[in-house]
């Protein structure tokens, strides 16, 4: 399938294209600030239309970077102001648009723009619409802030930015216990990795000089490799924090306690990708140092498989969908690890699509369930909502890799690697979870849309979501289908500045077989999923849920648990230690001590002054007899010192 | 034997004199008894100060006591003259009645 | 304007006397127009003040006692400017933040007019003398402040205040007469002016002694760790205006003195101590923000905050590199605002609940809306969010600091988890939740008096974190000098070898 | 041999006289024995070779300030016996400890060599005259202030016992007995 358009077309004859990019960058900031405006005041539907409408020309404007980025224009790069400049250190805004970051905003305004329409109907019966619309923008033009700058403290700028917006958003019904605690453990658990990512930032700073991307990685040559590799590895770890790769992963499952297209746009598509956006940026520092590439692929690779296991019993909706990003953003590092960056950002880009969709497909489904998330209490609901478990089942068939579908191309060429690099452990690692994949998204589909209609069992009535909000999420279902097609285009696009990653010769050769046995696994896990929920409800029998396997699952681990223990709640007793014992007991104690040291001389002396004469007389003379004695021992010192010298010797 | 006397023997008998005033003050609580144990001490240490001064041939010494002389007899007149009003008001001249200044 | 800063110093303190003079009713309007007046004259000292040049600008000089060389000399460079108008900025703001209803209010404001005085007087002043002078008479008004209009444990605060402060002081008072006698025997003549001492090259040992000296006066005031209890104490009974002033002011006068005495004069000893006082900046950074997390009571929670971001300001004045010092001087003026705000900020809720206990609060974003939204861009600017004020100084102190030590580094950078902790828990338990206890569910969101004070910080905020150029610029020349100083002064090897030499003026230009 | 004889003897009655003053329970006994101390120490003074100040001694003290006391005991009842409580052992052991020190630190470090005479006495002109040509140059402004002193003491001294002075004494009594 060849879709060579043989358009020229020369974007930078109808517009500037440094107005574009600002365009871009700031249409959402803009529309977040009137969204602010109204922040306090009750629902106004226009706000919601402005706002989308903004976001929608930021993505024209983007497009129209792409188009002339794709048509053989220069990369567009500009410099607006200087922001930090002391010593020798100067950072400007700078932005530039490439193909990797033309090819970040694409995805990241297009998501956003379908989530932003989406979202006018999923908070419409929400008091705090106006609100949500101005955290949300705020978080797209982070995000933006986050892949169009052209150095690594513009990034993380954005980098933060992103972090606070999730933070908003996460706790966006502020008044649940439950989301504001996943809101601040998100922030602080990536503040965690942000630590990592500015102490990055300052070695590259005291070994390069400079934080533009262009002029570190021009000199990336000359610097010792053991710099370089400290460089990745605490670049990484932002990255971990971000993409939420283990052992930081555990606020990503809570974070959705969030409203469900923050879940979709913020933690499925964009910002915890943001991590393999880092990696696939600063793929030159990378490139340098294989061991922790390799690394990296290896953590990735295992948390693909952690997370897949845990989305085999989780019960909620959400959690489940969580767990499989968490799993797909594994696939990313392994990718982008084993240094073959165009398909980390291949697999980024067609993820975030299918994952959005499965992510807004969930979304109808809590509308419909009342905010009821347990799968086991749904079924059935193909009857009522026909449009969304198509689009969900387009998503999940994407997520499980089967052609032609999206996931299948950018997944498959996944292993590929694993393979092609003799990583063979990977490999293994990724096949068995490609089985997992399939299992768990099907498990969800069946017991939601298929079986018995639980529900009626808890009084909820269903119904199906506003035909607006499905309308806005078919784009996202055909680019689900059909993303995977361009990927000779996106070849051609990407590698113009990602180095190009080539297969060994052997493998063209086996390149069928491994083809087969990934889509035999997939298959196989569908399957497994469709059979087993067929006949009776759930895979999971009740002995089964006693098994400690099981149990392990379900409880994540106890990850969240062993945390709890060994990080907060010492953190919080260490913390009150050190108050209570330590600072009023010993160093406040100590400076008090001091002073009533003096005031109790006072206290116990002033019965000196008593008034009367003859102890006043009394005190004299003990007075003149101390100052005699001291005269004394003043003026025979040496012969006293010598004398007990020789009493000592 | 050396029996001539040397400044050590005026100077011994100086502290001795002192210190016979110094226990007069501390012990004595009638002021009057107190009066005369300064004066006691003041001699004491005009002799030291005129033995020294002969030992040594200066004047020096003998100028001190002679001022000493002049302080005593003033603090003498202003100290008695007190002394008689507190006698006529209270009606005693022991040390401890003397409490006024009790904080 | 030849005698500006004189003006500058004096004349609050001389309106302050003639505020004596106006009736009740208008002391408050009259005391807002001085201080704004004020205010003016340091930005049109900003105006004049020429960042090109090297050395001290707007100086004068008159003797005060010619037999011991104490001089009448002023003159700010960029670091004192932007400190100057902190000052008269943040009176200003203090100033408006007083409501009418206050007890003695005549008499409060026209202390904070005396106050102002002593502020300006500690940044505009060249003398040793009178540094002192006016850094000691400082603690009066202050004293006043918290004593008279503060909480139920006023008297224990205030006299603790000033007896810790004063300590310290005093030993710093002997470290500079000694240095004069040192002075005198170098050169023959008496002499307190800074700019001549700073070209009286000491022996490492002599500088040791001195530096210790100098060392506890400041560490005091700043306050570092383990002298930072009287603050707690200071903050916790001090009425709003008296903690603004003193959390977005008087300490900076410890650093200020840092930066202006102890660096220049024994950068050797500084060397010598770098180690020791980075530990101890360290445990300030991370034992305090630990401290803030267990607190109970709100004020006191932005009061070791407070701590905490000092000791990230010391951090970045002894990485003695020109992004070190240029962040901390702007922390310094990021965490005059910001903690301004955030003490002005728990006023408000004092005001209308007489308690600052977190505890009795929870869910007050949906009651204040407006309030809790600025309670979080200060929140965020405290934790250290770029875009805001507070990252840009952060960064820098922090980036200068990585360069000394990277194991020390990547605990100090600790800051930005331990900050985000208990800053996040602290709004979360205010602000988010159901509103539980009835008493908050009637508050009214703010007034005009609190936008007043509180928009222009806010403004601050956000436009100095995106802009910081105007201020970094002159600060960063005037570091750049004293570093340079600091190089061409050092005797021992080590410390040539960690100052950087810089070359700047004309010889930069080449 | 004349010396001897003649400073034990003086020593040992001043002593004497002076342990009977602060040791006696009657006043009268006492200003008697501070009396005849006072003249024995002029008769030190002569054996000092201070002529001048042996005759100023006689005259001031056993002149003046002896007949001031007596003066002044004419107040007070002198015939009963002075009653004070007072035994504390602490006191008797300072007494002592101190008095050896004082010995001590007066009998050792005088002995240097180095001190030179400021006002040297000449051989062969009188005391007194050596005394008056010191007195009335170097130290004529500290004689005329003690001249000044005593002159204000004895005016002092006069108004305090004065008669006017205690009824003036006597008026702010009824005053405060009135009020």
């Amino acid at each position: 399938m060849n879709f060579d358009i043989n358009l020229n077309i020369n974007i930078s004859n109808f517009i500037d294209t440094s107005t574009l990019l600002y365009i871009a960058l700031f249409s959402p900031i803009v529309g977040s600030l009137i969204a602010g405006i109204y922040g306090a005041s009750p629902k106004r539907i226009g706000i919601g239309i402005i706002v989308s409408s903004l976001i929608f020309l930021s993505f024209l404007a983007s497009a129209g970077l792409f188009l002339h980025l794709y048509f053989g224009g220069s990369i567009v790069n500009v410099r607006m102001m200087d922001w930090i400049s002391a010593g020798d250190l100067s950072v400007p805004f700078g932005f530039v648009a490439d193909q990797v970051s033309v090819t970040m905003m694409l995805v990241v305004t297009l998501v956003s723009t379908i989530v932003h329409i989406y979202s006018i109907g999923y908070m419409e019966k929400d008091k705090g619409f106006n609100r949500f619309f101005s955290y949300l923008s705020a978080f797209v033009f982070s995000m933006m802030f986050l892949v169009m700058s052209d150095n690594f403290l513009g990034l993380f700028i954005g980098w933060e930015g992103v972090g606070l917006c999730s933070w908003l958003l996460i706790g966006f019904w502020y008044e649940r216990e439950s989301a504001t605690w996943a809101a601040n453990e998100a922030f602080i658990m990536n503040r965690i990795a942000d630590l990592g990512m500015l102490i990055g930032i300052f070695l590259i700073y005291w070994h390069f000089g400079t934080l533009q991307y262009d002029e570190v990685f021009a000199k990336v040559n000359s610097i010792p490799v053991d710099i370089i590799s400290m460089i990745a590895i605490f670049l990484f770890i932002g990255a971990m924090g971000k993409s939420a790769q283990f052992p930081l992963h555990t606020w990503l499952a809570d974070a959705m306690e969030g409203p469900t297209p923050v879940s979709a746009l913020i933690h499925a598509a964009t910002m915890v990708t943001a991590g393999v956006y880092l990696v696939i940026r600063a793929n030159e520092i990378f490139a340098l140092v294989p061991e922790v590439g390799y690394f990296i692929a290896s953590l990735g690779a295992f948390v693909a498989l952690f997370a897949a296991t845990m989305a085999l019993v989780n019960r909620d909706i959400k959690r489940v969908i969580a767990y499989s990003t968490l799993s797909q953003l594994g696939y990313m590092f392994v990718a982008g690890g084993l240094g073959a960056y165009w398909i980390a950002l291949f697999h980024l880009v067609t993820h975030a699509f299918f994952k959005a969709l499965l992510f807004l497909g969930a979304g109808n489904v809590m509308h419909a369930m009342e905010d009821e998330l347990n799968i086991m209490k749904m079924g059935g609901l193909r009857k009522v909502m026909l449009g969304t478990a198509l689009l969900m089942l387009i998503a999940s068939v994407a997520l499980s890799g089967i052609y032609p579908f999206a996931g299948f191309f950018s997944k498959d060429k996944i292993l590929e690697v694993a393979f092609d690099t003799h990583n063979y452990i990977l490999w293994g690692t990724l096949w068995l979870t490609a089985g997992l994949t399939a299992f768990y998204s099907f498990r969800i589909v069946m017991l939601v849309f298929f079986g018995s209609a639980r529900y009626k069992d808890f009084g909820i009535h269903p119904h199906e979501a506003h035909g607006f909000m499905l309308w806005a999420m078919t784009p996202l279902a055909v680019l689900a289908i059909v993303a995977g097609l361009f990927e000779h285009q996106f070849i051609d696009f990407v590698t113009k500045i990602l180095p190009v990653y080539n297969f060994s010769e052997g493998i063209h050769e086996i390149i069928g077989q491994l083809v087969m046995v990934t889509t035999a696994i997939a298959v196989t896990g569908i399957t497994i999923a469709v059979l087993s929920n067929m006949f009776k409800e759930g895979l999971f029998t009740n002995t089964f849920k006693s098994n400690f396997i099981y149990k392990l699952l379900d409880n994540q681990y106890y990850i969240p648990k062993i945390y709890d223990e060994v990080f907060s709640k010492p953190y919080r007793e260490l913390s009150e230690l050190f108050w209570k014992s330590v600072d009023l007991k010993i160093v406040d104690a100590t400076v008090d001590g001091i002073a009533n040291c003096i005031l109790s001389t006072g206290e116990n002396t002033r019965g000196m002054q008593s008034g009367n004469l003859s102890i006043m007389l009394r005190l004299m003379v003990i007075g003149i007899t101390v100052l005699l004695i001291s005269a004394i021992l003043y003026s025979y010192a040496d012969s006293i010192l010598t004398l007990l010298q020789g009493v000592l010797n | 034997m050396n029996l001539s006397i040397s400044l050590e023997h005026y100077l011994l008998l100086s502290s001795i004199l002192f210190f016979i005033g110094l226990y007069g003050v501390i012990v004595r609580k009638n002021l009057l008894m107190l009066f005369f144990a300064t004066e006691i001490m003041l001699n004491a240490v005009n002799i030291g100060l005129v033995a020294i001064s002969n030992y040594y041939g200066d004047l020096t010494g003998q100028m001190f006591a002679f001022f000493i002389i002049a302080i005593a007899a003033s603090e003498v007149a202003i100290g008695l003259g007190l002394l008689v009003i507190w006698f006529k008001r209270h009606n005693t001249v022991d040390l401890d009645s003397l409490q006024s200044m009790k904080g | 304007m030849n005698h500006i800063l004189t003006i500058l110093i004096f004349f609050p303190a001389l309106a302050g006397l003639m505020g004596f003079l106006v009736d009740k009713k208008s002391i408050k309007p009259y005391v807002v127009s001085i201080t704004l007046i004020e205010l003016f004259i340091s930005l049109y000292l900003w105006y004049g003040f020429n960042s090109a040049e090297i050395g001290m600008q707007f100086v004068e000089q008159a003797n005060l006692i010619e037999a011991f060389g104490v001089q009448y000399l002023i003159g700010i460079d960029g670091i004192s400017l932007f400190l100057v108008i902190l000052s008269t900025f943040m009176t200003l703001i203090g100033v408006v933040s007083i409501s009418d209803d206050t007890e003695d209010l005549r008499e409060l404001l026209l202390t904070i007019l005396f106050l102002e005085m002593t502020m300006v007087g500690v940044f505009v002043v060249l003398d040793a003398i009178l540094f002192y002078l006016f850094w000691e008479l400082s603690l009066v008004p202050m004293l006043y402040i918290i004593g008279a209009w503060g909480g139920n444990k006023r008297v224990y605060a205030s006299i603790k205040f000033f007896l810790y402060t004063f300590t310290g002081s005093i030993i710093m008072l002997v470290g500079m007469l000694y240095m004069a006698y040192l002075y005198y025997q170098a050169s023959g003549t008496w002499s307190f002016s800074l700019l001549e001492w700073y070209r009286l090259q000491l022996p490492l040992d002599y500088q040791i002694w001195l530096f210790v000296a100098f060392f506890l006066g400041l560490a005091i005031k700043v306050p570092m760790f383990p002298f930072h209890t009287w603050l707690p104490y200071a903050h916790g009974q001090a009425p709003t205006v008296g903690s603004v002033i003193l959390a977005a002011v008087l300490l900076k006068m410890g650093t200020y003195g840092f930066i202006r005495l102890s660096l220049p004069l024994y950068p050797d000893a500084t060397v010598y101590f770098l180690t020791p006082i980075a530990i101890l900046s360290l445990i300030m950074i991370i034992y305090t923000a630990m401290v803030a997390y267990a607190q109970k009571d709100l004020k006191q929670l932005v009061a070791y905050s407070s701590i905490s971001h000092m000791g990230v300001i010391i951090l970045g004045i002894f990485a003695l590199n020109p992004e070190g010092i240029t962040g901390s001087i702007f922390l310094m003026i990021s965490h005059g605002i910001v903690s301004g705000a955030l003490f002005l900020l728990v006023g408000v809720i004092y005001d209308r609940r007489h308690t600052k206990m977190i505890d009795e609060f929870g869910g007050l974003a949906s009651v204040m809306p407006r309030y809790a939204l600025i309670f979080g861009i200060m929140a965020m600017a405290s934790v250290g969010l770029p875009l805001t004020i507070g990252f840009v100084g952060e960064f820098l102190s922090l980036v200068g600091f990585y360069k000394y030590s990277h194991i020390m580094g990547i605990i100090a950078t600790g800051t930005v988890v331990v900050g985000a902790i208990y800053m996040l828990s602290a709004y979360k338990r205010t602000f988010f939740g159901k509103v539980v206890n009835s008493e908050n569910s009637k508050l009214s969101d703010l007034n005009l008096r609190e936008y007043l004070t509180l928009i222009p910080l806010t403004i601050l905020v956000i436009v100095l974190g995106i802009y910081p150029k105007p201020i970094l610029k002159p600060v960063d020349e005037s570091v750049k000098a004293i570093i340079s100083l600091m190089h061409q002064k050092a005797v021992t090897e080590e410390a040539k070898k960690i100052i950087p030499n810089i070359k700047i003026g004309e010889e930069a230009r080449k | 041999m004349f010396e001897m004889i003649a400073f034990y003897t003086f020593a040992f009655l001043i002593i004497a006289s002076f342990i009977v003053v602060v040791t006696s329970n009657n006043a009268l006994y006492s200003m008697s024995a501070l009396a005849s101390g006072m003249i024995l120490i002029s008769g030190l003074f002569f054996l000092l070779n201070a002529d001048f100040l042996g005759v100023v001694q006689l005259i001031v003290y056993t002149g003046a300030v002896i007949a001031l006391y007596a003066f002044a005991m004419i107040f007070f009842d002198t015939t009963k016996n002075l009653i004070e409580v007072n035994s504390k052992k602490i006191i008797f052991l300072l007494i002592s400890f101190s008095t050896i020190l004082l010995v001590f630190i007066m009998t050792a470090p005088i002995k240097s060599e180095a001190v030179t005479a400021l006002h040297p006495i000449h051989q062969g002109v009188g005391n007194t005259q050596d005394i008056g040509i010191v007195l009335f140059t170097k130290y004529l402004v500290p004689f005329e202030l003690a001249a000044v002193m005593l002159l204000v003491a004895m005016i002092g001294g006069i108004l305090m016992a004065g008669k006017k002075m205690d009824m003036l004494v006597a008026n702010e009594e009824i005053q405060e007995a009135t009020k």
